[in-house]
């Protein structure tokens, strides 16, 4: 029997997010058996580059394919096609619209993720303090829908005041850039959120490069190996992130469950990860993974050399 | 008269004077499908002039690429003070002490006068860097001793075409010269300029200093050289001592038989007014242009260079906005604001620049000739090949354009013929007017008769001519009227009969002028 | 002795030929030749690396990696070959894009974004057009000036929002098909090259395109009018990218101010690939359709080999100044040989 | 020459002085000497990058590929810091600057021996470049904690005041200035560009002088490669993306033709700072970083048709007019 091929198409290869991730996968089709991974993407952040990933998976008559969009609506045609010619679609982490998908897995609520942030940066501040988010990619929406999340639960810190929101664009020269930017405007800065992982590692930089470091505590999610340094040098106290090894394991398992019609994507339906327990679909077909996990200077040392 | 047989080998030179500086010997140079120079010899001896003169193409300038190192022959050989040599780059002759006004002037618009003199040699001071304040200096000594009033610091760009030429005289004396080649060196200039170029040449002369002279100008050639070398189709025909020859028997030996160097026009009737120019002017070019121009008449319009001839037949042929004035075309009122409606209302213009303004040179040559014709030989915007190649047939033969086929480049083509495509392309519009400016510049004594005849011929079909020329030869030869321009304006006026070279340059000069 | 040019004006005309070579011995040297080789070259390799490759309607879905882009590259042929460029046409793709977005929010229907999304790509072409034939400034530094301003454009508008929601007739041209396996797009890239192959090789206006390309001065001289040919370029090229702008978007089914990026090199490279000078004067369309094949199948057979877009961007750029150099490097061999 | 074109530097040191003293009327502290330090810090790349782009542009070519280059070396020196953090820094810079120049000589090298137009070639090379940064890395990130520390510290280490990045730059302008009005080879440039036919017969070798331009241009590329990464202390495939645009515009805007034969280093080094400031400017100014973009190519698009102007000759004036008379 051919063995079932699974696409793990991602935003852009050779960031260090989707290299766990592809990790997991292969933990995942490991365990599962007779499962190909292809690991694919474009180079860079564009839905065009993934359009043309997908006709070519498409032609290539993969079983399924699990994206993590560059652009929810840009793909859904792509993806619909996909679809008519048979393939399991499922989106994760950064979401595709439902219909150019059959599920979507998210690796934590966006309610979580938006109440962790603030709470990274206010239990850093007992007093009070102006704190400044650095997004990321103008092209992504997570980033968009946490910041969301995240004012809906300001009132719970009378104190804290956001002073200013700046796109980074997921590069690290524009993230610096506009960090500098954020502390030239802001003297009395206290936080800088970042929820994006080359925004957080640029903005630590730049504070750290400023001389900042222990002043002004940047935050937000992050990569554990990447933000070591910043934790040691005291740039950032702590940071949060759910592990995408976990992410693309758990994804691979539902889209192996999807492709070999062991289960159906549907509202209620309960489909197992695995290790990682059950995703249990909502009225819009979507589930979540588990919570983010914080990181500071306590548990860094063990998970920066694992992603 | 003896028609002297082209392949006999060249007399021996004369012996005379001290021995040569530099000598050429059996040079050879082809380029793809063409061969300049065919086992040339020239000599060249301390404190004489030696002119060389040839035909268009005959390889004068070839022969000056290789001197300077600007080509590499394919056979010969150099030889300074009777050593074989190479130059194998520009600098290597320069080096060597043999220096070269070229035929173009190869400046730079964008640097400064004392750059474009001593670019590529400047003097050094420590670590080798450039030593500017010596360079200016030495440059302004440089411009002091050719009699030009330049000042060193100058962009390049804001000398006229004159003050370029004598830039590129004191580029060329800037070396520690042994050897002189100058190019057409007098093209350019003015007549004062001209005088002060002869009296530099003598200078040059009495230092012990070899000049090869090159020009298409008998006078000069008279004036100022001791020796001669002709050259035909790139092969060596003759060479010998200035006093021995008369200028008959040198046209005779550069074209292989005997010329009229004018020919002169043929009588044609003359009609009614075509085109009436009234209060011409240009915010800075001309002034007040008025005249009329009758059918089938030859209208010359002498000036010094720079007269601003050209920019009013540009202006008349809609490349130029004119800031006031009027036309009348066949007595009606035509307003003229592109080339493409000059065309349409019968005034064509072959321009000075053949190879920027006239040819394009990668097309074919009956791309060229249907060009302004398109709209004849299309419909509805669809090209229709078959009634180009009729149409370019029709007017290249008329002409008796010599080239392989109808489809080849013009750009392969020589000089004369290069000028008679455009021509053809002009007369395939049909035009009422035709403006001529400077046609037989650059182009030797065999194409320039051709060129004369055929404009006399078109005059007595009728078409109106209009000739731009600075030749007082062919302006006298040519004309039925002469207009002299002077700074921008009308100077004078002269009908045929009666008119002498010296009414000429003075109207063009000014002498004598109320205005 | 051979006779000298003019003398012998009154004696017999020559009679000139047409031609010396014939259309056929020029066709077997040209340009075109060595890339149709190229190109069954590509294909055949392509074939036998993957088993998905011949399929029909693979083949037709791997179409999209070329057809937009080649829309623009048939008017950018034309516009080189004049001696011009135009940079900005991903700039004017994005703009495009985000005016018919705009309208879109107020209810415009499929007809509407049409026209709009080509007006737009117009009025692009026609700021191009007029700072370059107007002010008599240098195309490629004036579109590099454009492209972002245009681009730019789009970003106040957008940020980092996106437009969607396009109406469904609005899919046909991105997502259509008109047969079997033919997409509307492929079916306008076939009649744009049809009309761009006539309208350069077979009318007077493509004629004086070839001749200001070769020499804007002598095409001035002789009664072209060289300034409104080069807007008509302009226009052409502009409304060629608004063009390009309604496929993309309705195949996306969105609009982002980031659509398009970097596709104005790609666009040139098609061009150039398909044997048009960068220093105007030559090239064909037959050369562009293709140079726009060939990258397609490059791309899209390295694609079903899953190999990264950047690798293939490798191979285009070695194919790029492969195909110009072997010739000239074979040439420079054989000078030094003999 | 020098006339005009001090009139165009001053022009342009007066509209950046301008646009300065308009930020800071609205921010206080923008035109502090310590923020201007740190503006022409941010912009050290951008200035490197631009003079060796203007000395190709000089010669009447272009190299697009100049981005691709700075992404390569930096990714290679990068790289072999990570897997050999004993490598001395001097040595790595050594290299990005070697690797740097083979990259332009390859450039040169096409355009010189087989003719091919440079924007050709250097489309090409970009593309290429680039691709072979994601071959060198696996598309792998080179992060700072991978970083060896002296490898990052020394462009931000200060020296009297400014960080070396800065102090890097001071001493390229210098040695541009040097090159280009001081040496043979630097009129050899302006020849080149200004005339090509011309050169040829004042004994200038085109072709070569052409490699130069595009050698000179690599290495410089090669330098900011390290400087770039060491800076933001992280290497990715994408490094620097799209920025060959903004060093042709930076050169655009300082008054460098690109008709090849006119431009300054003045003009280079103020065209890059004119863009440095409004990247700058904008985030202080609280205007929205989308509008930076077509800021830029408004500034390009003012510029061109100013230097354009500025450039276009008043025309011979045969017509000597009696201006007493009238
Ligand atoms: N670079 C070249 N490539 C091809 N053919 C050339 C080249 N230079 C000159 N020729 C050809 O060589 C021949 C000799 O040209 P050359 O310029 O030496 O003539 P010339 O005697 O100086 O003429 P003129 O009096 O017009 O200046 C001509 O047929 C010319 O077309
Ligand atoms: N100083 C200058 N700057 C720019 N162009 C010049 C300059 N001098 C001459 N030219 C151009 O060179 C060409 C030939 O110049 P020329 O001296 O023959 O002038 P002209 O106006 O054509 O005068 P004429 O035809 O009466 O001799 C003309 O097209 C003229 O515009
Ligand atoms: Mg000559
Ligand atoms: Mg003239």
């Amino acid at each position: 029997q051919e063995p079932l091929r699974i696409a793990l198409v991602v935003k852009s290869l050779g960031n260090g997010f989707f290299e766990a991730a592809a990790r997991g996968a292969e933990e995942a089709a490991e365990e599962l058996g007779d499962t190909e991974i292809i690991y694919t993407g474009p180079t860079s952040t564009t839905a065009e580059g993934q359009i043309e990933v997908i006709n070519s998976l498409i032609a290539q008559q993969v079983d399924a394919i699990a994206i993590s969009a560059n652009d929810p609506d840009a793909v859904v045609p792509a993806l619909k096609r996909a679809m008519q010619r048979g393939i399991t679609v499922i989106s994760w982490d950064s979401g595709v619209a439902p219909e150019g998908r059959e599920m979507h897995l998210s690796p934590s609520s966006n309610e979580l993720i938006g109440q962790t942030i603030i709470k990274l940066a206010a239990d850093q501040l007992p007093e009070g303090g102006q704190v400044a988010l650095l997004s990321a990619t103008s092209t992504s929406t997570n980033q968009n829908i946490w910041i969301e999340e995240m004012s809906k639960v300001m009132d719970q810190y009378p104190d804290i005041e956001v002073v200013a929101t700046v796109y980074g664009d997921d590069l690290a020269d524009k993230s610096y850039r506009e960090a500098q930017g954020l502390m030239q405007s802001y003297p009395d800065l206290d936080a800088i959120i970042a929820p994006t992982s080359v925004g957080i590692v640029a903005a630590a930089q730049a504070v750290q490069d400023a001389g900042k470091a222990g002043e002004i505590n940047v935050t937000g999610l992050g990569l554990p190996s990447e933000m070591a340094g910043a934790i040691e040098s005291g740039a950032s106290k702590s940071f949060a992130i759910w592990n995408p090894v976990d992410l693309g394991y758990a994804t691979t398992m539902i889209a192996h469950a999807l492709a070999s019609e062991a289960a159906t994507a549907e509202p209620g339906a309960e489909i197992s990860m695995g290790r990682m327990g059950t995703a249990t679909l909502d009225d819009n077909n979507e589930a979540a993974m588990s919570e983010p996990f914080t990181y500071d200077a306590s548990n860094i040392d063990e998970f920066k050399s694992v992603f | 008269m003896l028609h002297q047989a082209p392949d006999t080998v060249p007399p021996p030179e004369p012996a005379t004077g001290a021995a040569p500086v530099l000598e050429l010997r059996g040079i050879t140079k082809t380029f793809p499908g063409v061969r300049a120079l065919g086992d040339v010899a020239l000599a060249l001896h301390p404190g004489q002039v030696t002119a060389l003169i040839g035909e268009n193409g005959a390889g004068k300038s070839t022969l000056v690429k290789v001197l300077t190192g600007i080509y590499q022959p394919d056979a010969g050989e150099i030889r300074l003070d009777g050593a074989p040599t190479r130059f194998p780059t520009a600098l290597s002759a320069t080096r060597a002490g043999v220096t070269a006004i070229h035929q173009e002037t190869v400046l730079f618009d964008e640097l400064t006068v004392a750059e474009n003199v001593f670019l590529g040699h400047a003097p050094r001071g420590r670590f080798g860097l450039i030593d500017w304040p010596r360079t200016r200096r030495d440059a302004a000594a440089i411009l002091e001793r050719i009699g030009a009033r330049l000042d060193p610091d100058t962009p390049l760009r804001d000398l006229g075409i004159a003050s370029k030429h004598l830039v590129a005289i004191a580029r060329a004396l800037s070396v520690e010269a042994r050897v002189v080649v100058m190019d057409e060196p007098t093209a350019a200039l003015s007549r004062a300029e001209i005088e002060e170029l002869y009296e530099l040449v003598d200078r040059l002369k009495a230092e012990g200093k070899a000049i090869l002279f090159i020009s298409h100008k008998f006078d000069e050639i008279f004036r100022i050289a001791d020796r001669y070398t002709v050259f035909r189709d790139g092969e060596m025909v003759d060479a010998g001592l200035i006093a021995d020859v008369t200028e008959a028997q040198l046209v005779e030996k550069m074209v292989g038989r005997a010329v009229n160097t004018i020919f002169p026009k043929r009588e044609a009737r003359i009609g009614d007014p075509v085109l009436t120019v009234s209060g011409y002017c240009h915010p800075t070019e001309f002034e007040d242009i008025r005249f009329t121009l009758r059918r089938g008449e030859i209208l010359g319009f002498y000036g010094l260079v720079g007269a601003g001839r050209s920019e009013f037949m540009q202006a008349l042929f809609g490349v130029t906005k004119p800031s006031k004035g009027a036309i009348r075309i066949d007595d009606e009122v035509a307003v003229i604001r592109s080339p493409a409606e000059a065309v349409a209302k019968g005034i064509v213009y072959v321009p000075e620049d053949r190879g920027k303004q006239g040819a394009i040179t990668a097309l074919p040559i009956f791309q060229n000739v249907t060009l302004p014709s398109l709209s004849r030989t299309s419909r509805r915007g669809f090209l229709r090949l078959a009634e180009e190649f009729a149409l370019a047939r029709q007017y290249t033969e008329r002409l008796d354009l010599r080239a392989a086929s109808l489809d080849q480049p013009v750009g392969n083509l020589s000089g004369g013929n290069q000028q008679k495509v455009v021509i053809a392309k002009w007369l395939a519009t049909a035009p009422k007017v035709i403006i001529l400016d400077e046609p037989t510049k650059g182009i030797d004594v065999g194409s320039k008769a051709a060129v004369h005849e055929f404009m006399s011929e078109l005059a007595s079909q009728g078409l109106s001519v209009i000739m731009v020329s600075s030749e007082i030869p062919e302006i006298l030869g040519m004309s039925d009227r002469v207009i002299v321009m002077r700074e921008g304006r009308i100077a004078a006026e002269f009908e045929r009969e009666g008119l002498t070279p010296e009414d000429l340059v003075r109207a063009a000069a000014g002498y004598g002028e109320t205005a | 002795m051979s006779t000298r040019p003019g003398l012998d004006i009154g004696t017999r005309p020559r009679h000139l030929p047409d031609r010396l070579t014939g259309r056929v011995a020029r066709a077997l040297r040209s340009w075109e030749l060595l890339l149709l080789l190229v190109g069954i070259a590509i294909f055949a390799a392509n074939s036998m690396a993957s088993p998905y490759f011949l399929s029909a309607w693979n083949l037709s879905d791997a179409t999209f990696n070329f057809t937009e882009k080649a829309m623009i590259a048939f008017a950018m042929a034309l516009l080189i070959i004049s001696g011009e460029i135009d940079l900005s046409v991903a700039g004017i793709i994005a703009l495009a894009s985000t005016t018919m977005g705009f309208a879109l929010q107020y209810g415009a229907g499929t007809p509407m974004l049409v026209l709009i999304g080509l007006g737009t790509g117009l009025l692009c072409g026609a700021l191009n057009g007029t700072l370059v034939t107007r002010m008599g400034l240098p195309s490629i530094v004036v579109t590099i000036g454009t492209m972002s301003l245009f681009r730019g454009i789009s970003y106040i508008v957008l940020g980092d929002q996106a437009f969607s929601g396009y109406p469904v007739g609005f899919a046909v041209f991105g997502q259509g098909y008109v047969a079997w396996v033919i997409t509307v797009e492929l079916a306008i890239f076939a009649a744009l090259a049809l009309i761009f192959g006539v309208l350069l090789h077979a009318t007077k206006f493509g004629r004086q395109v070839f001749v200001i390309g070769n020499n804007p001065t002598a095409a001035a001289f002789s009664g072209v009018r060289v300034a409104r040919v080069k807007m008509i370029l302009f226009l052409l090229t502009g409304l060629m990218a608004g063009l390009a702008a309604i496929c993309l978007t309705s195949r996306l089914g969105s609009t982002r101010p980031s659509i398009a990026q970097g596709w104005e090199l790609e666009i040139v490279t098609m061009v150039v690939l398909g044997g048009v000078s960068i220093l105007g004067g030559a090239g064909s369309i037959l050369g562009v359709v293709l140079a726009a094949l060939v990258m397609g199948m490059v791309t899209f057979g390295l694609g079903l080999l899953n190999v990264p877009g950047i690798v293939m961007s490798i191979f285009i750029g070695a194919l790029l100044i492969g195909v110009i150099a072997i010739p000239r490097l074979i040439a420079l061999a054989r000078r030094r040989a003999a | 020459m020098t006339r005009l074109l001090k009139s165009r530097e001053l022009v342009l040191s007066g509209a950046i002085l301008a646009l300065i003293l308009l930020v800071e009327s609205r921010f206080r502290g923008f035109a502090a000497p310590g923020n201007l330090a740190a503006v022409f810090n941010d912009t050290s790349v951008l200035i490197i990058l631009a003079l060796g782009q203007m000395a190709v542009i000089l010669t009447k070519c272009i190299d697009l590929s100049v981005a691709a280059n700075l992404a390569l070396t930096g990714m290679v020196v990068a790289t072999l810091n990570a897997a050999m953090p004993g490598l001395p820094v001097g040595l790595l810079i050594l290299l990005a600057i070697g690797l740097g120049l083979v990259l332009g000589a390859f450039n040169g090298l096409l355009v010189w021996l087989l003719d091919i137009p440079p924007i050709v070639v250097t489309l090409g090379t970009l593309t290429i470049y680039r691709g072979l940064v994601f071959v060198v890395s696996g598309g792998e990130w080179i992060n700072s904690f991978e970083m060896s520390a002296s490898f990052t510290a020394l462009p931000r280490a200060t020296l009297l005041g400014l960080p070396v990045l800065s102090w890097v730059a001071i001493a390229v302008i210098a040695l541009a200035w040097l090159l280009i009005r001081l040496t043979p080879l630097g009129r050899a440039f302006y020849a080149t560009g200004g005339n090509p036919h011309a050169a040829v017969y004042t004994g200038i070798d085109v072709g070569r002088t052409r490699f130069m331009a595009f050698v000179l241009s690599g290495g410089l590329a090669g330098l900011c490669g390290y400087l770039w990464v060491s800076r933001y202390a992280v290497a990715y495939t994408d490094v620097a993306l799209g920025f060959e645009l903004d060093v042709v515009a930076a050169c655009v805007i300082g008054g460098i033709s690109i008709a090849g034969g006119v431009g300054s280093v003045g003009g280079a080094v103020l065209g890059a700072l004119f863009l440095g400031v409004i990247k700058n400017a904008l985030p202080v100014a609280g205007i929205s970083p989308f509008w930076q973009l077509a800021i830029s190519g408004a500034a390009i698009i003012i510029a061109v048709a100013f230097n354009a102007r500025a450039e276009r000759r008043p025309g011979r004036v045969i017509l000597k007019r009696k201006e007493a008379t009238a």
